[in-house]
């Protein structure tokens, strides 16, 4: 939390100086290659053999509650399983892929490069970390599961039965042992070394060399080395990746360009919507302004007219008693102009 | 107003519309979900009905027309062939529906309509079950069958069986044209395959493969009536592989030679530098299926195509691409890897890179005369034994009391206890494999060969370095491309025995016991 | 977190952030502006 | 439901819309109590895949839609200066205000822990999020409503000096109201931009927000229609002359206004689809759905719409507003429930479950009854004698 305080005040100060630049200067021509030395895993199809130790390992590493069915027992395999609030990882078991023996596919997180579910939460409670791990943090998680919505991969889980205090659970990539300089759970416990932990640089050469070596072994496509921009995860296999539920329809669209957009036209309609509104108000107002303008100037003219018509009368009554005794002419003059006067009065009203 | 009259009382209206748009809405929502339903049936017997595209384009989706399932049931009434296939001036069954020739959009269309439509008609009026009455039924866009049709495989075995069947009498199928008689006559050794001269596509007066093969085989076969006369007999999957092969047929004599020196042609001698091949033509013709394996469609020995430099007749493949083409299964070297993952010898082969040859391999092969003295050579040699015979990789060149009878390997017990190799049963296993394949004891260039099945990238000896000695920790991160000793002992035991079909009894425990604390 | 930018969801953070507080800051600053262009308006 | 008797409600109150509403508000406590002790799990059909129900679907999305009708009738009113609908006002601002203030209410069901609402403006600025936008732009319009309403609650209590300070802001407050409303109303569709490998093709579409936009306002001009025939029936006898004479002509201008825009919202739809080159989808199943709610709830509506304003057929109007609200809730259910997850197998797909629909009704019941309660006692539907001779 503080780091988002601080991060405020980053912005504030940004907004104010304009020092954005600085630091986003090689950001704006757009290309993000994502954390030089990050890690990741490379899982091969094509030796796993189903054993279920990962899932052990995963269990027990993260202190979750045991199964129903202990990890030795394989009959799981006979139904399609994902990851839900207690198992951070699955393998499944696909027999009709075209291979003369079943496949089996591990899943977890697939820790993207640009995280989906991170682009999603309205409290930032999921980060990309240096180490290449997806953080969650459930202190500020507000469990609208808007990032379970966005994850193209389903992954992460819920808490559904927590009342009060439920959380999104998925793989961490074991991020505490990682920094503990240990392996993730799942990799260390894998007999076959189906799992390779390293640089993701590294992995995704490994997986070259391998498909190279091995050419009637392997498909010639590394899935996840550009699935949605690209995951930390990324697997290996010698039938088509369809075939063991991995998605090959997701494009390689990093998640947060989908929004980038709509988010950009919001700055657009805050700076301009009062400008136009504000004018058309203006405008109406000036019509109704005009409208009164004219009403008053009739009103105007009609005071004029009756004001005429009234010194008229006064003139004339002058003249009469002017041609009259001449010592009524003061005393009529005078009364006269009091009529006229109280004329005046009347229309003033 | 009269608006007013039509829509009477606004509130019966509104409820009366909720009630339309909720039922519908449970109804299309109940669509969405079983959206592709409607499983396709596979048949061998489809055949797409697209005679009108001679025309242009096809103005509805072609018909896939189940064939077999008709002649079952015209049979049943008593109706034969002839019925629907009209036979020329020749008496030749014409292949096509009702009709020897296609003249015209219309006429073609009014055959299938006329035909198909009211024969559906009738027997629905009788009361049976038949196919579709209405247009896009059978002009669908997914049609109710989908093909599984093989193409028809003619095998050692199946050749045999049908020589023996005709006692040798060649002619019945093998034939050329002759020119000045304008007929079909036989003449010995120059049998070549089918589709030698029958293409895929009906050239001047050679008929196509399809027409030649369904006019004679199933002719023949009604004639006889032997063999199968439907179209699953020859196409079905199942019912092919369940005729019974013959484990040793009989040699197909066509004067190619036991054994030969593969060398390039007279007038590429100049040019050509590498010495010749010894090849044992007749061993390496059980080796394979058809003749066609190695000679395509010809009977032509290679470099008459397959010239030094390249020749448009063998499409510019050269002699050398011909014999070492890895993805070929006509070349030496494509079939040769392509069995290093047979059973026997996957168990090593398949955990090594594959499609790469040693620099060494050459030799074992081009062990003959060089290209200058070829043709000398050509008489001397008789047989791969006159030549210097293989060496016998069949024998180890230590003693059985120098191989480890067991290895414990215990170096990562943690949760098992040590496990326990039977080093020296492997090793015996292995060395039996060798020993039942011509392939490996001609190839294996060492007797200890064997050892780097699993000792692998290390010199050959009887001293080995150990798997410690180069897989490291597990995991180790300096160290991605070599897997650690964790990863690379399951992966060579479970990837071997995975290979060679051993099945493992109780999975981990059958290894190692599980460490009682 | 390092000060250079590494992803475009960081980039976006970034700069989402500060535009919202611009455009907060446009929209007082606008209702001023309004009042200041529209002071003589009331008397007429 | 119906509520003849409320206006009957001197005589007694045990008329049957009241006890149907206290059975109602008894279940809704009692599903309550359950979701607050036993969690979602409890009473909503959601697991990890199908993470958004009706809540969502319905309380949510259709709330807002249906609660446009605050900023489009002050805009036109306000800012257009169409004087003579001022008696339409009043009513849209509240159900205006009281729709949010419900969509805040479900949303406190939905969320996992609710008291952190306000997370995402004090504690941690998740800015990258539509999400985000949306939060703020509902929390910011839900004040403006509540003060552009109060000027009637003033009026009821009597306090003319709040009320006249509050009064002059009107415009600032409309305007603000509009910017809000577009950014939110477009923003509910924007937030399912970033699951175009979940819902279906025809409903998805980069258009998405414009598309929630411009039928936010097709749906507010609706709802003031059919909230005004509603009221009309139930409360009469709360309506002056003026809010009387009004009803038909606003009948008439509103459904010009929203024959227009559901003609352009159509247009804009049919252009998605051509942008997306989604053309095969509609032969398919989903398809057909689609096209129900393209032509049976946008294309219909536009014409009755229109036929309704020309020949002077108010009833015809009320209809179509009736036809177009559901068409509306028709949308924001498709885009949330029915074409997303559209490729899962159907047993792996979503229905609500009873207590779901219970909190949502439970919801609508208590807005209702806020509803009466205001418009019998504040001066909604007729002016404020002391403020007759204003505006």
């Amino acid at each position: 939390m503080t780091v988002s305080r601080r991060r405020f005040l980053e912005w504030v100060a940004a907004a104010g100086v304009g020092t954005a630049a600085a630091s986003s200067a090689k950001a704006a021509h757009g290309e993000f290659s994502g954390y030089p030395d990050s890690y990741g895993v490379l899982f091969d199809a094509t030796l796993c053999l189903g054993c279920r130790s990962c899932e052990k390992a995963c269990n027990e590493v993260n202190k979750l509650p045991a199964p129903g069915k202990p990890f030795t027992d394989l009959t799981v395999f006979d139904e399609k399983r994902r990851t839900d609030y207690r198992t951070f990882t699955v393998v499944n078991r696909y027999n009709d892929t075209g291979a003369d023996k079943p496949v089996y596919r591990k899943i977890q997180c697939n820790h993207c490069l640009e995280p989906a579910c991170a682009s999603a939460c309205f409290v930032g409670a999921f980060k990309k970390t240096p180490e290449g791990a997806v953080e969650y943090d459930a202190s500020v998680c507000v469990g609208c599961r808007y990032c379970i919505i966005a994850c193209p991969f389903n992954i992460p889980a819920y808490e559904y039965n927590e009342a009060l205090t439920p959380r999104v659970m998925k793989c961490t990539l074991c991020l505490p042992r990682l920094r503990e300089g240990k392996l993730p759970g799942c990799v260390e416990a894998c007999p076959v070394e189906a799992l390779t932990f390293g640089r993701r640089k590294d992995l995704i050469a490994i997986a070259h060399e391998k498909i190279r070596k091995y050419p009637g072994r392997y498909i010639d496509h590394i899935y996840g080395q550009h699935e949605m921009g690209g995951t930390s995860w990324m697997y290996l296999s010698g039938v088509p990746y369809t075939k063991i539920d991995l998605r090959t329809d997701l494009g390689t669209t990093p998640a947060p360009e989908f929004t980038s957009g709509a988010l950009a036209m919001v700055p657009m309609v805050i700076g301009l919507w009062p400008v136009l509104l504000g004018g058309i108000y203006k405008i109406t107002q000036r019509k109704e302004k005009i409208a009164d303008a004219e009403r008053r100037q009739e009103v105007a003219n009609a005071i004029a007219a009756t004001q005429g018509e009234a010194d008229a009368k006064a003139r004339a009554a002058a003249e009469k008693f002017q041609k009259e005794k001449e010592r009524a002419v003061d005393m009529a003059v005078k009364k006269a102009l009091a009529d006229a006067d109280k004329e005046k009065g009347k229309e003033g009203e | 107003m009269n608006m007013l009259r039509l829509y009477g009382n606004v509130k019966n209206y509104q409820i009366i519309l909720l009630a339309v748009c909720l039922s519908l809405m449970v109804v299309f929502a109940s669509g969405c979900g079983k959206s592709d339903a409607g499983q396709q049936i596979e048949r061998a017997d489809i055949i797409t009905i697209d005679a009108m595209t001679v025309f242009g384009r096809l103005s509805r989706p072609a018909v896939d027309y189940p064939h077999d399932m008709h002649t079952r049931a015209l049979k049943e009434r008593g109706k034969e062939c002839a019925d629907c296939h009209l036979k020329d001036d020749k008496g030749v069954m014409s292949q096509k529906f009702m009709r020897l020739t296609d003249e015209n959009e219309k006429t073609t269309m009014q055959i299938y309509h006329d035909n198909c439509i009211t024969c559906h008609k009738e027997l629905r009026a009788g009361g049976f079950e038949v196919g579709p009455v209405v247009c896009g039924n059978c002009h669908s866009r997914k049609p109710e069958y989908v093909s599984s049709r093989q193409p028809m495989s003619y095998d050692y075995s199946l050749h045999y069986r049908h020589v023996k069947a005709n006692n040798d009498s060649c002619g019945l199928c093998h034939h050329v044209y002759d020119e000045q008689k304008k007929e079909l006559v036989y003449i010995k050794g120059q049998e070549s395959s089918c589709r030698d001269c029958h293409q895929k596509e009906k050239i001047e007066n050679v008929i196509s493969m399809r027409e030649a093969s369904h006019q004679s085989c199933i002719g023949c076969h009604i004639e006889k009536q032997k063999g199968f006369q439907e179209c699953s007999g020859c196409h079905d999957a199942k019912i092919l592989g369940a005729i019974e092969r013959v484990d040793t047929p009989g040699r197909i004599e066509r004067n190619q030679p036991d054994f030969t020196l593969i060398g390039a042609a007279e007038k590429d001698i100049e040019s050509s530098k590498m010495n010749s091949v010894p090849f044992d033509h007749k061993a390496h013709e059980g080796f394979t299926n058809s003749c066609r394996d190695c000679h395509h469609e010809t009977l032509k020995a290679c470099k008459e195509c397959h010239t030094l430099a390249g020749d448009e007749v063998g499409d510019g493949i050269t002699t050398q691409r011909a014999m070492h083409e890895m993805k070929s299964g006509h070349s030496c070297v494509g079939c040769h890897e392509k069995h290093k993952y047979d059973p026997q010898c996957g168990g090593c082969h398949s955990l090594m890179e594959q499609g790469r040859l040693s620099q060494h391999a050459c030799e074992i092969c081009h062990a003959g005369p060089e290209p200058e003295k070829l043709a000398k050579a050509k008489g001397k040699y008789k047989s791969i034994a006159d030549f210097k015979p293989p060496r016998s990789k069949t024998k180890l060149t230590m003693a059985a009391k120098d191989i480890p009878e067991e290895v414990t390997i215990g170096i990562m017990a943690d949760k098992y206890e040590p496990a326990k190799m039977p080093h020296r049963k492997i090793i015996d296993t292995l060395m039996n494999h060798i020993k039942n394949s011509r392939m490996a004891t001609y190839f294996h260039g060492h007797e200890d060969v064997v050892c780097q099945g699993c000792h692998h990238h290390s010199p050959i000896g009887h001293k080995p370095p150990l798997c410690e000695n180069c897989h490291g920790k597990p995991f180790d991160q300096s160290n991605l491309q070599i897997p650690g000793l964790y990863g690379a002992y399951h992966r060579q035991c479970l990837g071997c025995h995975e290979q060679m079909n051993i099945k493992l009894e109780k999975d981990c425990e059958g290894c190692h016991a599980a460490k009682q604390s | 977190m390092t000060d250079s930018i590494h992803t475009l969801q960081e980039f976006m953070f970034h700069t989402k952030g500060i535009l919202y507080i611009l455009a907060i800051g446009f929209l007082i600053g606008f209702t001023w502006f309004w009042r200041f262009l529209h002071k003589y308006d009331r008397e007429e | 439901m119906t509520d003849q008797e409320i206006t009957m409600e001197k005589k007694s109150i045990f008329t049957p819309f009241n006890i149907i509403s206290a059975i109602i508000i008894i279940v809704g406590l009692v599903l309550t109590y359950l979701r607050f002790t036993k969690g979602l799990g409890a009473v909503t059909n959601l697991d990890d895949t199908n993470p958004w129900g009706i809540w969502i679907g319905f309380d949510l999305l259709t709330g807002v839609a249906l609660a446009a009708g605050g900023y489009v009738t002050a805009a036109a009113v306000e800012i257009f200066g169409m004087k003579k609908y001022h008696s339409a006002v009043r009513p849209a601002i509240l159900t205006g205000f009281l729709g949010y203030s419900l969509v805040v209410f479900a949303l406190l069901y939905d969320v996992g822990r609710p008291w952190r609402l306000p997370y995402p403006f004090f504690i941690s600025q998740g800015v990258t999020s539509v999400m985000f936008e949306v939060g703020a732009c509902v929390a910011l319009y839900l004040t403006v409503l509540f003060l552009e309403f109060s000027p009637a609650a003033l009026e009821w209590l009597g306090l003319k000096k709040l009320r006249s300070l509050i009064v002059k802001l009107t415009i600032a407050l409309t305007i603000l109201g509009v910017v809000l409303s577009t950014l939110h109303q477009s923003s509910l569709g924007a937030m399912f931009l970033l699951a175009p490998s979940k819902l279906h093709p025809l409903w998805y579409s980069p258009y998405l927000p414009v598309f929630f936009f411009v039928s936010s306002i097709a749906a507010g001009l609706s709802m003031v229609l059919f909230e005004g025939t509603l009221a009309h029936r139930h409360f009469r006898h709360k309506m002056d002359e003026a809010h009387l004479a009004e009803h038909d002509n606003l009948a008439f201008g509103f459904g010009k206004a929203a024959a227009l825009v559901l003609a352009g919202y159509f247009a804009i739809k049919i252009f998605g689809i051509a942008l997306g080159n989604n053309w095969h989808y509609l032969s398919t199943p989903y398809g057909l759905w689609f096209m129900l709610e393209m032509l049976g709830f946008v294309l219909l509506p536009c014409f009755l719409f229109a036929i309704g304003t020309r020949d002077r057929n108010a009833r015809l109007i009320r209809v179509s507003a009736f036809i177009t609200v559901f068409g509306i809730f028709l949308n924001r259910i498709n885009i949330t429930l029915i074409a997303f997850n559209w490729q899962l197998p159907w047993d792996e797909r979503y229905f609500p479950s009873w207590m779901e629909i219970g909190i949502s009704v439970f919801v609508v019941t208590v807005g209702l009854l806020v509803y009466r309660f205001i418009v019998t006692k504040m001066p909604i539907l007729y002016e404020h004698p002391d403020y007759k001779q204003e505006h």
